[in-house]
């Protein structure tokens, strides 16, 4: 069996007092798709920031690639393709659509892009989220859909090996939750990982080909979108008991 | 991120505004023209901290251009100013005279006020060679050596000694002899200077300083100091100070009850009618300097004229009303300009310079004879000591009785009460 | 092509300088010049970090402080030659602004822009308490005698202070221009966000903090020799401190020309008020100039032009 | 030169100093600490507080204490229109952070400058009966100058803070810098909780101006010595914790008041911003703070 792109071992994370993440470990398969849920404040966004650099753990590590990133600065584990949106969108305000896309090619996938025709692959991205006509439309004025939209964008942009989505789809209609899902699977099709958070049960059963479930910092479940649905652990953390 | 069409369009417009910048200031090109009044030349602190003096001395300056127009101006020309506002910086003087001399053509020119802001114009004078009429600033000469350089405050030749010179001959005159002095200081050039001499008078009498420190400009608490200087329980409380700190400390001196023998020295302040209607009563007693006060012994031939055509003049100004500290001598300065200017009969620097060294002149403020620094041959800084003086009367001040001259000798107008406070 | 562009543009300018120098005796245009262009060099290397990153400096003053007490040090102690003395004070403040730089890592925004404040005040006091650079009472600096190729000293600093603009306005260009410029533009529009796509914001940051404190040192390092008399509360002036955020404010913060194009605008308009009105109306000038801008004009002139021109554009297509 | 004395005394006079900048510093630790607005320029507001004082003072003989309370109301009514220009110009536009701070920069250039066309820069005064004399207690003694601005100064810090933790309009101030999502619940209008914020945070203004030039001589740049100081009583105070800035305040004027009294008072402010620098560096939420 294949080298796991990312494994997550004996991860604990402390804030002052708080437990926020209590020995967790998980591993990702190169091109895998994953549903992370848990009720608020179980650690999700947590364990990404652990992940992505935002934070960093003391106890345990996080390999990436087969490489211990566990004390790598943010930037660094972007280097290596790490990669992630918001679930709070941040675009860069005072760039466009298209500049906000070609900071992650001039940083994070400097190694990987061609410098050659930077423009032409950004906007096959742009293509890719429907934003091919507005490469030059200001950030900062988008609507809400379209600023998960360019943070997806933007995630692809860095030329990921895994691509972690912070809740694209919360607070989104529908149709507009249909529209994302297409995307993530469109990345998927990119031989990209990809770790999806999300409440939308609908989106992670559809997207998910493996979920693990977060409860206060410990993880409770980890299989199929069939097995953790029947996980009577997994019923008792979100109705209660 | 931009387009390489508009940077390339940028740089050429970043090029025109270059160029326009330049060429906005050629707009001040000077205008060729027969040089028919006489033009005087300065910078003066209209602005900043020191404009409440800076605005007094122009008033003044102006009375004397008035006086003297109206007798057929210098040379038979009118005299003309041309000043320009360096709010109290220091950095602004440099561009002001160059100005002056190079755009402006002035014939002469003299100082703004105060050593700050005359230091920075001494390297461009002397380049010219141009005679400077200094107004109160204190041992500017000392780094340059300008033998064309005359300073009107009666310091004296070595003035930062000169300045407390008299304060300790009182206190030594007394009897018993007081043995033990506290130095405080506002941390400025002024304060500091005169606090330095007061420390050498007291090395060189023997006098055992017991406390010696220097407060930050404009510090709001004061009164720790007083207390702490209380504490250290001085014969002689010495103080080098500006106005807001002069306030400050002798109201915590009232408040603490210091019980020093004598207190004051270099308050700068104590001098001006609005702070002194403040203070009242609580003045009395405090031996201070000043330069010029309304007792008979410095009744010189002119100052109460020119007094009265000031006080005039400045009211609703926001100046000083009485006028008696520095107008005299913003008179002055320029009253030995206009005498040397006379007596040469043109406007040869060398001569001029070579003339103000050796007159003595009679002015507003007495006879003026400099020494070969530039500084008043011998000094004339007055101590005076607060007497009587009743609560909420302004116009008590404008009188003779409430500073009382006790030095130097030539114009004493009073016995010194000892110790301040009964 | 764009290249050449900018620096046949920059040789013009040294070249008219110098010939301004030789063609012109009139002292005084180059003692206003050379206040414009110390504004221009504070105005650009603040942008280089408030406009760029958008850390604020507060403590400007501090930085041209640095420089110019350092000229005073170096002067008085060794009195070596004046670029030997220019490099070391640029050095020095440079040093002042990497360790501005690693203050960014713990405070953002507002408590950046107060740490540098205080940090400027704090150095005040200490030079206050210097018998050696002066204290408070100030000090003196006398200029050399002899001025090199140059007619008289203040040419020389003149010529001088138009060189380190010209570099301050290059590298200022160099930075928003290139990749590190969409970097520093990545950290001043999100700073997570920026280090999540890659961008190295702590080494883009001190790059700038300390890009910023070489050029404030270097402006004032000549100051002591233009005026020749140093005391704190001139060379720690708050109207240093205000130009500096002003300028780049009322040109546009940006672009690299925006703080260019405000440090002439508001340094022509005061050296002008200078000389005419009075300087009190100076101050208020930049306070009604700063305010009117950022209210109405956010993006400054540079703003201000580009809508002009968006809208031209608009009505020639319609 | 230690005596147990003076240093009682330097405290008790550091207390009454330190009371006085919690006046002072009362209305940045609202605007600064709970609104986000960066008003660099409220010691100028101080400073206009002080000339208020001055003229009427001066020509009505009223005590400055009164003077600062009854122009509360105006000052207060200067800081609601303030908000109005902050938040059309701003706040509403995302650009407060950078824009703002210049806007309140520019903003006291222009507050200094008139004053100072308008009243020179000379010192001016208030006069009152208590100015000048001083309680004397055993060893300890409180001159009236400093002890009627501390008295007052804890006297409007109690009344915000009760304001703040009694009344609706308080509680939902509080709420606009801890809680967005509890200000919507209490169905409160975040535009104008700010504005009102605002209003007290200058009216505050009004009184500490005219306890400053019961303190001291006031020229209209006297303000700026006190940004720094302000803006690091309200840090240390831990961002509008009302109590925290009071302590801060309080711990600031000891310090300052001990050090000047023992050690040379020239230090002192570098003690101040030494210990904001330290604070910055080690706890940014400040000593009083809320972790």
């Amino acid at each position: 069996m294949a080298e796991p792109v990312l494994k997550v071992t004996d991860l604990t994370k402390r804030f002052g007092g708080f437990v926020a993440l209590d020995t967790v470990n998980m591993e990702l398969n190169d091109k895998e798709r994953l549903g992370l849920i848990g009720p608020n404040g179980s650690g999700k966004t947590t364990l990404i920031n652990c992940i992505s650099g935002a934070l960093t753990n003391e106890e345990g590590t996080v390999n990436f690639n087969g490489e211990d990133i566990t004390q790598m600065k943010a930037h660094k584990r972007a280097h290596m393709g790490i990669s992630r949106s918001f679930q709070i969108p941040k675009p860069f305000g005072t760039m466009s659509i298209i500049e906000n896309l070609l900071v992650p090619m001039e940083y994070a996938a400097w190694d990987r892009v061609d410098h050659r025709n930077l423009r032409e692959q950004a906007m096959d991205i742009l293509e890719l989220v429907g934003f091919k006509d507005r490469a030059d439309e200001n950030s900062a004025s988008l609507t809400q859909v379209d600023m998960r939209k360019l943070e997806l964008a933007r995630a692809l942009a860095a030329k990921p090996k895994l691509l972690v989505s912070d809740e694209a789809m919360a607070g989104l209609s529908g149709s507009e939750v249909d529209e994302i899902l297409e995307i993530l699977f469109a990345l998927a099709e990119r031989s990209v990982a990809i770790i999806m958070i999300e409440h939308i049960m609908r989106a992670v059963m559809r997207f998910s080909e493996r979920i693990i479930v977060l409860d206060a910092g410990k993880k409770i479940a980890d299989g199929s979108p069939d097995e953790v649905v029947s996980n009577p652990d997994v019923e008792k953390a979100y109705l209660g008991e | 991120m931009k387009t390489t069409r508009k940077i390339s369009f940028r740089n050429w417009m970043l090029t025109g505004v270059l160029a326009t910048g330049l060429a906005v200031s050629s707009v001040f090109a000077p205008v060729a023209k027969a040089a028919d009044p006489l033009k005087i030349g300065f910078s003066m602190a209209l602005t900043g901290p020191l404009a409440g003096a800076g605005k007094a001395a122009l008033i003044a300056m102006q009375i004397w251009k008035d006086d003297v127009n109206k007798a057929g101006g210098l040379l038979g020309r009118q005299v003309e100013f041309v000043y320009y506002d360096d709010a109290t910086s220091p950095s602004k003087v440099p561009g002001i005279y160059t100005k002056l001399l190079n755009v402006d053509k002035v014939d002469l020119v003299v100082s703004s006020y105060g050593t700050n802001e005359i230091s920075p114009a001494m390297p461009i004078v002397m380049r010219k060679g141009l005679v400077f009429m200094s107004l109160f600033g204190l041992a500017v000469n000392d780094k340059f050596n300008y033998d064309r350089y005359f300073q009107i405050m009666p310091a004296g030749p070595i003035p930062k000694d000169d300045w407390s010179r008299g304060f300790f001959k009182l206190a030594m005159e007394q009897s018993p002899a007081p043995k033990t002095i506290a130095l405080l200081s506002e941390d400025a050039d002024f304060a500091l200077s005169a606090v330095a001499g007061a420390r050498r008078h007291a090395k060189r009498i023997g006098l055992k300083v017991v406390y010696d420190r220097t407060f930050p400009f404009g510090s709001p608490d004061v009164t720790s100091v007083m207390r702490a200087i209380k504490a250290a329980n001085a014969d002689l409380v010495y103080i080098g100070s500006y106005p807001g700190g002069s306030v400050g400390l002798v109201k915590a001196a009232n408040e603490l009850g210091l019980k020093a023998k004598m207190f004051g020295g270099g308050m700068v302040g104590l001098q001006f009618a609005g702070i002194q209607k403040n203070l009242g009563p609580l003045l009395n007693g405090i031996v201070n300097y000043d330069f010029w006060v309304p007792e008979k012994t410095l009744n010189f031939p002119g100052v109460n004229a020119f007094l009265k055509k000031y006080q005039v003049a400045a009211k609703g100004k926001g100046v000083d009303p009485f006028g008696h500290y520095l107008p005299p001598f913003a008179y002055a300065y320029l009253q030995i300009l206009g005498d040397a200017v006379t007596a040469v009969g043109n406007l040869d620097q060398k001569k001029i310079a070579e003339y103000i060294h050796k007159t003595t002149f009679s002015t507003v403020v007495g006879n003026v004879k400099f020494a070969k620094n530039g500084e008043w041959a011998t000094t004339r800084t007055l101590q005076v000591q607060f007497r009587d003086v009743a609560p909420n009367d302004i116009g008590q001040f404008n009188k003779p009785g409430k500073r009382i001259v006790l030095y130097p000798d030539s114009v004493k107008s009073g016995a010194i009460q000892y110790p301040f406070r009964k | 092509m764009k290249l050449d562009k900018f620096w046949i543009s920059v040789v013009v300018v040294l070249v008219a300088g110098f010939a301004f120098t030789k063609l012109v005796d009139n002292e005084f245009y180059f003692f206003a010049t050379y206040v414009v262009l110390q504004g221009l060099v504070m105005a650009v290397a603040w942008n280089i970090l408030g406009g760029f990153t958008g850390y604020v400096n507060f403590g400007s003053a501090g930085f041209f402080a640095l420089g110019a007490y350092t000229m005073v040090a170096l002067n008085k102690a060794f009195g070596l030659p004046l670029p030997v003395m220019v490099l070391i004070a640029g050095t020095l403040s440079g040093l002042l602004g990497l360790g501005v730089g690693y203050i960014s890592l713990r405070l953002k925004g507002v408590y950046f822009a107060i740490a540098t404040l205080a940090i400027a005040l704090v150095l005040e006091t200490v030079v206050n308490n210097s018998h050696y650079l002066g204290g408070a009472a100030g000090t003196y600096v006398i200029q050399p005698k002899e001025s090199f190729i140059f007619d008289n000293y203040i040419e020389l600093l003149f010529m001088f202070m138009l060189l380190i603009a010209v570099v301050a306005t290059a590298v200022s260009r160099y930075l928003s221009a290139s990749r590190l410029g969409m970097g520093l533009a990545a950290v001043r529009d999100d700073e997570v966000a920026a280090e999540c796509m890659g961008v190295p914001t702590l080494k883009l940051k001190l790059i700038s903090t300390t890009t910023m404190g070489i050029f404030m040192g270097l402006a004032g390092s000549l100051f002591p020799f233009f005026v020749t008399f140093v005391d704190p509360v001139s060379a720690f002036s708050l109207l240093i401190a205000v130009n500096s955020i002003a300028m780049p404010m009322i040109g546009g913060t940006a672009v690299w020309y925006g703080p260019v194009i405000g440090a002439l605008v508001l340094g022509v308009v005061q050296e002008t008020a200078t000389v005419t009105i009075s300087s009190e109306l100076n101050l208020l000038i930049v306070g009604v100039m700063l305010v009117g801008f950022i209210t109405m004009a956010p993006r400054g002139i540079v703003g201000l032009y580009e809508d002009y021109k968006a809208k031209r554009k608009g009505q020639n297509n319609g | 030169m230690f005596t147990p004395e003076l240093l009682l005394n330097a405290v008790v006079a550091g207390l009454m100093l330190g009371s006085f900048y919690a006046a002072v510093a009362l209305g940045l630790s609202i605007t600064f600490g709970q609104l986000d607005i960066v008003n660099i320029a409220h010691p100028t507001f101080v400073i206009l507080g002080s000339f208020v004082a001055y003229i009427i003072n001066e020509n009505f003989g009223l005590d400055p204490v009164l003077i600062g309370v009854l122009f509360m109301p105006i000052f207060y009514f200067i800081g609601t229109t303030l908000y109005r220009v902050y938040y059309a110009s701003f706040e509403r536009t995302g650009q407060e952070s950078l824009s703002g701070l210049a806007f309140f920069f520019g903003l006291m250039f222009i507050i200094e400058v008139v004053l100072i066309l308008t009243f020179g820069v000379d010192y001016r005064l208030v006069e009152a009966d208590y100015i000048g004399q001083t309680l004397h207690l055993g060893p300890l003694d409180f001159p009236y100058r400093m002890l009627v601005p501390a008295i007052a100064a804890c006297i409007v810090t109690g009344a915000v803070v009760l304001y703040m933790n009694k009344t609706f309009m308080g509680k939902a101030i509080l709420a606009v810098s801890q809680d967005r999502l509890a200000l919507q619940l209490m169905g409160a209008n975040p535009l104008q909780v700010k504005r009102i914020a605002l209003g007290i945070a200058i009216a505050t203004a009004a009184l500490a101006g005219a306890l400053l030039i019961i303190i001291q001589p006031v020229e209209p740049s006297v303000g700026r010595m006190y940004i720094g100081r302000i803006f690091a009583i309200v840090v240390l105070g831990g961002m509008g914790s009302i109590s925290g800035t009071f302590l801060a305040a309080i711990l600031i004027g000891v310090v300052e008041s001990i050090i000047s009294t023992f050690y040379g008072p020239s230090w002192a402010p570098a003690v101040g911003f030494g210990i904001l620098l330290l604070t910055l560096a080690i706890r940014p939420q400040g000593i009083f703070g809320r972790a």
